[in-house]
């Protein structure tokens, strides 16, 4: 309603969405008003970060690093609250 | 596997819950635990709501909503249906409290009665969330809600929330538990026994709002975790009728600490915060007994 | 004085809805017409989000949406990445945005006036927290002139009817902002 | 399978068994019991291999058949009354998922005071639903109609749920000749049931989600124009149907009796229509030239078909086995808006609540009252 | 009270607690939670002395609204969309029961697709079951209405339940100016309430007993019967309403809007006759002798005070914000039925549907459709 | 008084129930102890049916009667108005097993949340007898109904009886207890225990019926004799959290004596039969546990 | 033949539905169209109740009640303190009453004719038991020879398939009032 | 439905009924079949039969016996099952 998609929609029969996950194609990065940043320095990949994010925006790399996908973290501020060393900072968002 | 969790997102990125959201914590680790094989069925609620704004879905797993009260019922019919197939999935059932607690208990009573086979998992935040954070039987006594309100002569919900799990074991369901977003590995481990054992399992995952227990969004894991150590959420389980508690909570803290956490109980006066104290004990030390004395549920 | 149009936008949270019912009381206070409402959504906490009023010496009838809206009030900038705030406004219209930015950095489709003020600062200097919804009434007075300050201010101490310091916080922000541009 | 004298429940049941459900969930109520009970008699004798479910309510068991279907594979129930008005919530949720589930009605009452016999009003109330309504006259209609409702709900181009609406007791409970059709007849006809879409780890879909207004008004538009879309596929199912068993009802929307050079008529749904064929004969009989409508179909509403039926009437006399409190029966409101442009006459008159038998006198009676104005009549 | 700028959910709650109701049963949904978060709120605060039910769902929300009011006390509750339709098992008992319960009505879409929009799907398709249903405008209109309402349903010519239907978010959400009347006025308005019949065991009676065929039909006609009475009793409790308050709206039953010399006209229910006066407003100026029919009861039905208003029309567009799934517009089969005997035009849009907005645009292509026959029009 | 029984009654005689209805027995004795300051609310089901035929009425209570499920909400509604006009009444709630164990199960549940006072009695005759004899919750293990016929592949009803006593004690309402129409003082005597104590009560009477279970109509007292006599139906209280058994059966008769006298248990093979004495057994001694125990309910 | 109907009296359990079917069953057997359906009451054990039956040589389309039988089967003599066994029987009918006293001992307020037979001795004879439902058939296909007895007999098979037994004493007890009349 | 009751009834305002216990103008003494004899002579008047009655149509009169209503016995036998010292016998209903 109040989101820019004003793409064409496709009407199923019965409604019946057949693409699954595709709420990915909303960025809900756009909702966020702080700014988790993680300190890889101080990290020790406990992946206490990865299991409490409500946006499942934190993820693994190759290299075992835990990186956080801005698309989607809307800023809630849990990985950094619940970060046993403190290696995630919350920051003003600035656009 | 990350802290023995799967990597693998069911639950996708992108849903529209409040920043800082506990259910949707427990919707990614449940359906981790769930896995591929699994029927989502989901109960009208917020974690419904958000997830399913037409034409996106965050499920990656085959889901169907139908409406607030009758998860249990359609999940009655799917295993019936897979049944005559010939087909063995995972049936998870997903309903709030006001879902579970109040509206679809009926359905779900009657689908335990019956022997279903399905894993019933009710996300737990003490309230109606989804329109707007009204008074459910979940919800803890004296808090605010926007149905009970602390006024000036009624204090918030007058009663104790209902003993569902207590409720959903006398029925003879081979298995019940308690969990929380804060102890990430146990939902996992109890929603995986959940699904494996045979017949109506039912797991209540405690699980904060933001808006609805005002909270700061950062909160909300920290939240649920002092409801754990305060014994507001005692963590146990019930298998073949014999309860085992899985988290002994040796020196609790005290509950106040867990009430001034939120908004919905700062009008709460010291007596009250007494009463809860004293109820929680109360409850701690029946459960205890329970399970010393190993009361059989059936 | 023609019906005229007022959508706000902000986040779930931050105050949107509130402000446009604010704004149609203080225009019930200079003795118009007035209706508000939300956009109706299923947003969470965060989400964006849109707030209407409007404003008229006659009774108003209409119920449709608001589609051409003569002034946009922008209560969180952040929002332009991601909401088209100058949708259907109309070119003699005014868009107000909350940045200390000058309004020539803003490029919007649009051939409506922009406007900036630093409503967040303000806030952040006289509330303590950038709760900028109330207060960006007092920047609507100074630059439409649809409604009074005065009347912004009895329909601020109307919504904060038991929280009088809030109330009085709120005005004093708004006032702010009204001097900001009618000094 | 010859023909037989059976109850017209049990009939149903053998109907219903032809085409080989394989979810039935049910809960009991008068005068729908002895179809489901007949089913259930089956399953444990194990001539049916099919699941009943003992809900514990109609709410779930309109639940748990959305849930079956959505699992992909074919069903029914049955209710009555207060039954169907308990799985009122679920009925437009089905139709809105596009579900071809089947459902019998052994029409009753509704409360208050509570009445366990026939009138209209629990199906009738439902009309506005999405389900397709079939309403038939006797025991061999009901089977019939069975068979034709499963394929036309069925077909890819409608989808959607289906109502086989029977009275009760005046034809749930009665015993007459029927012909049950054999199973190979029946296979032969219906096809095995193929899902357009299920619940599938393989191919995970979201069923049910929330629409804005952004899209909500257009899902009911397609569902509007399926029923629209079944208006045809009920004629032909009906016509392939005749075809293979030699039994007919109309075109399948509308049974007309002699109506050729009528110049009056009765119109109706159900029982009452059975009697008014006996009324019909009669008035012939004494040289009055009466017809008789009997409409299958409420929904779709057969308009077109019924504006054709009715074109060289002076007069039609609408009899409701309901009414909508406040107004008039619905039945009526329906006809007169079909045939708002045309100049007959048109009466109607309130028969057989709760359970009053409509007889051969009230239906004269209402066939003769033709000659004048007449539009709040009641048959007491 | 003086005006005060107000959001209508909260001015119903208002206007209810001036009609002092006792019991209170209440379930949450979008989008009437507001109001009886209102009421919870005004308890809870000792200003308004009534019991508040949280009820487990809707269907106990309605039987505890039977229960009390069978006590003997005024009652009230709210609902919307699935609330309604898991009340509906139990609408058509309490009328059966002669229970002068009222029940706001914040109209949303019924599911599938879940919608939490506005449209008339919930209550028109309840319409059938003895309950009065008014429909409101603007938040003015909700609170004279609310408390007319009471006085209506408790007339002992009449004595049914009421439905207060105001459309959900597009009124019950939005903030306007209203007058909020003293309780002394209300108080001399609305006598207190002085229950028919209650259950006492200084006078034991039996309610809601099982009524075999030979009486269930007499007590459906004497429902209707007091259908019909109520129209009068609506008109002359408006009438009285205005006099004491000095607002009107029509006759109480319909609204006319420029109709005077209107050639072409629209009709519809709801807020959206509000956009439509702008509508004919506009085209009036165009030289265009347009008018607007404002329905406020759905139930009992005004049909001879239509057919006067609609005389001396050459067209009238009627549009529906519901449809009944394989037909039409409810409000359209009512309203050709009602006008069978004259030879207007009458056209039909489905407007609205699951929150769709109902724009100016829209209403002026409905109202100069009239220009050509069109049954089957859908403003998307 | 006759038998410590008073003789006035208030559910008259001319009803319509069939000759020897165990149901019409407990209505008797049940509304005897409620005494004419006592608001009735009765489900839909036999004993509704037979007794309000309009223009006629057994009753001489104040009565009322909506539907099949929502009695407990009925009731709720009358219990909050009676406060308001400042009355105290008694608020006998009737419904049969098919109303309380199944389809108003939701109702009642949520108004035990809620705390009402009001006693709630369910007549338990194992089957939806006004119907027609079809299974409900509380239908036995293996009998035989028109909805779970003992056919050549299904042996009658699959599922043991749904133990509702104590899903309702774990509620944590206030008293609970069981009863039946073979012992009608301690029925008696449990009716007005129910209605003495504040807050939602529960006594569930067993009461055989003459065509649904098969049996003679002068044998419908000696049938339910057998049940308790048999274990069957174990007779217990549930006050405070606390069970104790009230008429304790030290030697019991088997089980076979009570199947064998009904025609819906006629199909039974002697394997079956063994099962259910197993089962009765097992219930007996965790009955006995819990009271020795003390195991707390809440 | 004409349309003929058949009224059965019986209580609650003594089987007056099923002999209503049986006969339907029988006329069936005798090429006829036929329509059987008990009186839709509420009826519990041991209540007075009605069956009736139509038989036709052409499709039966009429669904009204029975309102005057050309035949009424009285199983149960004790109802008729209670129960107007004669209401609405055509003059030119017969009324057949189970009981060992002459027809002229029952005085019905009825032109048709009135025929008594002990089928409860038959009954009770044959079958050791006071079943005289089925069996009454064998009197009603003698008193009135609308169904012959071969189609009885089938019928009876037919609806104690799976009780054979059961069907031949029935039978036997049927050809024994059968006889009765057409020795 | 199948009774003789034809007279005329009276429509009440939702059907409330207003005549308490009103269903003792049935008398469902001709549903007996089996009628039940007390011998007050073998009575040792325990109340037994009267507290079983499904029907209460046993009452206590004035001298404390216990006497049968047939206005109401529907003859289903319990008094004589249950009766201690077996007063009461079932005889066939003749009439
Ligand atoms: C029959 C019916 N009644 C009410 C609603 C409105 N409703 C939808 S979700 C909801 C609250 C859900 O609460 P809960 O189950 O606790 O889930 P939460 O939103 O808190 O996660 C309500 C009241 C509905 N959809 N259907
Ligand atoms: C919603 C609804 N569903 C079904 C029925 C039909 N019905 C009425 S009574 C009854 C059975 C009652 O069973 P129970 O509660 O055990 O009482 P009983 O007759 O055995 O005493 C049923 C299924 C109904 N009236 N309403
Ligand atoms: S701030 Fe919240 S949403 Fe963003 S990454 Fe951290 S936990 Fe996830
Ligand atoms: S919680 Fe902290 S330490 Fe652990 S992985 Fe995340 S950032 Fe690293
Ligand atoms: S309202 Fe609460 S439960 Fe719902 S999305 Fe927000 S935080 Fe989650
Ligand atoms: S069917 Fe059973 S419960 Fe019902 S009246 Fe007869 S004996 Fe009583
Ligand atoms: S036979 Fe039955 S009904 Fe008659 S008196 Fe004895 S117990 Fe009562
Ligand atoms: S039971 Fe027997 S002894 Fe006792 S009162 Fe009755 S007849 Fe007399
Ligand atoms: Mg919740
Ligand atoms: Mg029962």
């Amino acid at each position: 309603m109040a989101e820019k998609n004003t793409k064409k929609i496709e009407f199923t029969l019965g409604a019946v969405i057949r693409e699954p996950g595709s709420t990915i194609k909303n960025k809900t990065g756009g909702w966020r008003a702080m700014r988790p940043v993680l300190d890889q320095s101080k990290c020790v990949r406990c992946g206490t970060c990865w299991m409490y994010c409500p946006e499942g925006a934190i993820k693994k790399d190759e290299k075992g690093n835990f990186v956080i996908d801005y698309d989607y973290c809307k800023g809630c501020g849990i990985c950094a609250n619940e970060c046993p060393v403190k290696a995630i900072k919350m920051e003003l968002e600035k656009k | 596997m990350i802290r023995g969790l799967p990597e693998e997102e069911f639950f996708a990125s992108g849903h529209r819950a409040c920043a800082g959201c506990g259910a949707a914590i427990a919707m990614r680790h449940i359906t981790k635990a769930a896995g591929r094989n699994t029927i989502v069925v989901q109960a009208t609620g917020c974690m419904e709501v958000v997830s399913t704004p037409y034409p996106e879905t965050a499920w990656r797993l085959p889901y169907i909503h139908g409406a607030f009260e009758n998860t249990a019922a359609i999940a009655s019919g799917i295993e019936r249906a897979l049944k005559t197939l010939g087909k063995k999935y995972n049936i998870l059932v997903l309903g709030g409290d006001g879902a579970t607690f109040d509206i679809g208990f009926g359905a779900l009573s009657g689908a335990i009665e019956r022997g279903h086979n399905f894993l019933y998992v009710c996300n737990d935040n003490g309230a109606y969330m989804n329109t707007g954070i009204q008074r459910s039987g979940a919800t803890p006594k004296y808090a605010h809600t926007t149905t009970s309100p602390a006024g000036r002569v009624i204090p918030g919900k007058l009663e104790w929330k209902k003993p569902l799990p207590f409720i959903i074991a006398s029925h003879r369901a081979p298995y019940v538990a308690t969990a929380s977003i804060s102890e990430i590995p146990d939902l996992y481990s109890k929603i995986k026994k959940g699904l494996e054992i045979e017949g109506p399992c039912y797991v209540q995952v405690f699980s904060p709002c933001v808006p609805g227990w005002g909270i700061d969004s950062a909160k909300s894991v920290e939240v649920a975790r002092l409801a754990v150590e305060t014994r507001i959420c005692p963590l146990y389980e019930i298998e073949g009728g014999i309860l085992k508690i899985t988290k002994d909570i040796k020196e609790p803290k005290p509950v106040e600490e867990y009430l001034k956490a939120q908004a919905r109980f700062k009008h709460l006066s010291e007596t009250q915060i007494k009463e809860i104290q004293a109820f929680v004990d109360g409850e701690w030390t029946r459960i205890k007994e329970l399970e010393e004395k190993k009361c059989r549920f059936y | 004085m023609p019906l005229k149009e007022i959508r706000i936008h902000g986040r779930g949270g931050q105050g949107a809805v509130t402000a446009s019912e604010v704004l149609a009381v203080a225009a019930f206070y200079d003795g118009k017409y007035c209706q508000a409402f939300p956009s109706f959504g299923v947003e969470r906490r965060g989400a964006p989000v849109e707030a209407f009023t409007r404003i008229a010496d006659e009774p108003i009838n209409i119920r449709e949406h608001v589609y051409e809206p003569d002034y946009v009030i922008l209560l969180d900038p952040t929002l332009l990445s991601s909401v088209d705030v100058a949708r259907g406004v109309k070119d003699s219209g005014i868009i107000i945005i909350n940045s200390n930015r000058p309004a020539s950095e803003f490029r919007l489709n649009t051939k409506a006036k922009i406007e900036t003020i630093d409503m967040t600062a303000a806030a952040m200097e006289i509330i303590g927290k950038p709760f900028v919804n109330i207060a960006s009434l007092g920047a609507f007075a100074a630059i439409t002139a649809e409604i009074t300050l005065e009347s912004v201010f009895k329909a601020i101490d109307q919504e904060f009817a038991h929280k009088k310091a809030v109330a009085e916080l709120n005005k004093k922000a708004a006032e702010k902002l009204y001097k900001m541009f009618r000094g | 399978m010859p023909e037989i004298v059976v109850e017209a429940s049990r009939a149903m049941a053998l109907g219903v068994k032809l085409c080989k459900p394989k979810v039935i969930p049910m809960y009991p109520i008068t005068p729908q019991t002895h179809i489901v009970e007949a089913l259930a008699e089956m399953i444990n004798n194990g001539e049916l291999q099919a699941e009943m479910i003992h809900v514990e309510s109609e709410h779930s068991a309109c639940s748990a058949l959305l849930g079956a279907q959505a699992a992909g594979v074919r069903t029914f129930s049955a209710t009555s009354s207060q039954g169907l008005a308990l799985m009122y919530e679920i009925l437009p949720i089905i139709s809105g998922n596009r579900m071809p589930c089947v459902m019998a009605v052994a029409n009753r009452a509704l409360s208050a005071p509570i009445s366990i016999w026939n009138d209209h009003s629990d199906a009738v109330s439902a009309r506005d639903q999405g389900w397709i309504q079939l309403w038939v006259e006797s025991t061999q209609e009901a089977i019939d109609t069975t068979i034709q409702l499963y394929k036309i709900c069925e077909d890819h181009s409608v989808l959607l749920p289906g109502m086989l609406c029977l009275d009760g007791f005046t034809l749930s409970h009665v015993y007459e000749r029927a012909i049950v059709p054999e199973q190979e007849q029946v296979d032969a006809f219906l096809p095995e049931y193929k899902p357009y879409i299920k619940l599938d780890p393989e191919k995970p879909i979201t069923m049910g989600p929330i629409a804005f207004p952004n899209s909500f008004m257009e899902f009911k538009k397609m569902q509007h124009e399926a029923m629209l879309q079944a208006l045809k596929v009920i004629k032909n199912v009906h016509d392939e149907f005749a075809k293979q068993f030699g039994r007919a009802y109309g075109d399948g929307l509308l049974e007309l009796y002699r109506m050729e050079d009528a110049e009056y008529a009765l119109m109706g749904m159900g029982t009452l229509v059975g009697t008014a064929r006996v009324v019909v004969d009669k008035l012939r009989e004494e040289g009055q030239k009466v017809g008789l409508i009997k409409l299958r179909s409420l929904r779709p509403f057969p308009k077109g078909e019924l504006i054709n039926a009715t074109k060289n009437l002076q007069g039609l006399t609408v009899i409701d086995r309901h009414i909508s409190l406040g107004y008039e029966g619905p039945l009526f409101s329906d006809v007169r808006s079909a045939l708002f442009e045309s100049d007959i006459r048109i009466n109607n008159f309130i028969a057989g609540l709760g359970g009053r038998d409509i007889t051969q006198k009230h239906l004269r009676k209402a066939l003769l009252s033709l000659k004048e104005r007449r539009e709040g009549g009641w048959l007491l």
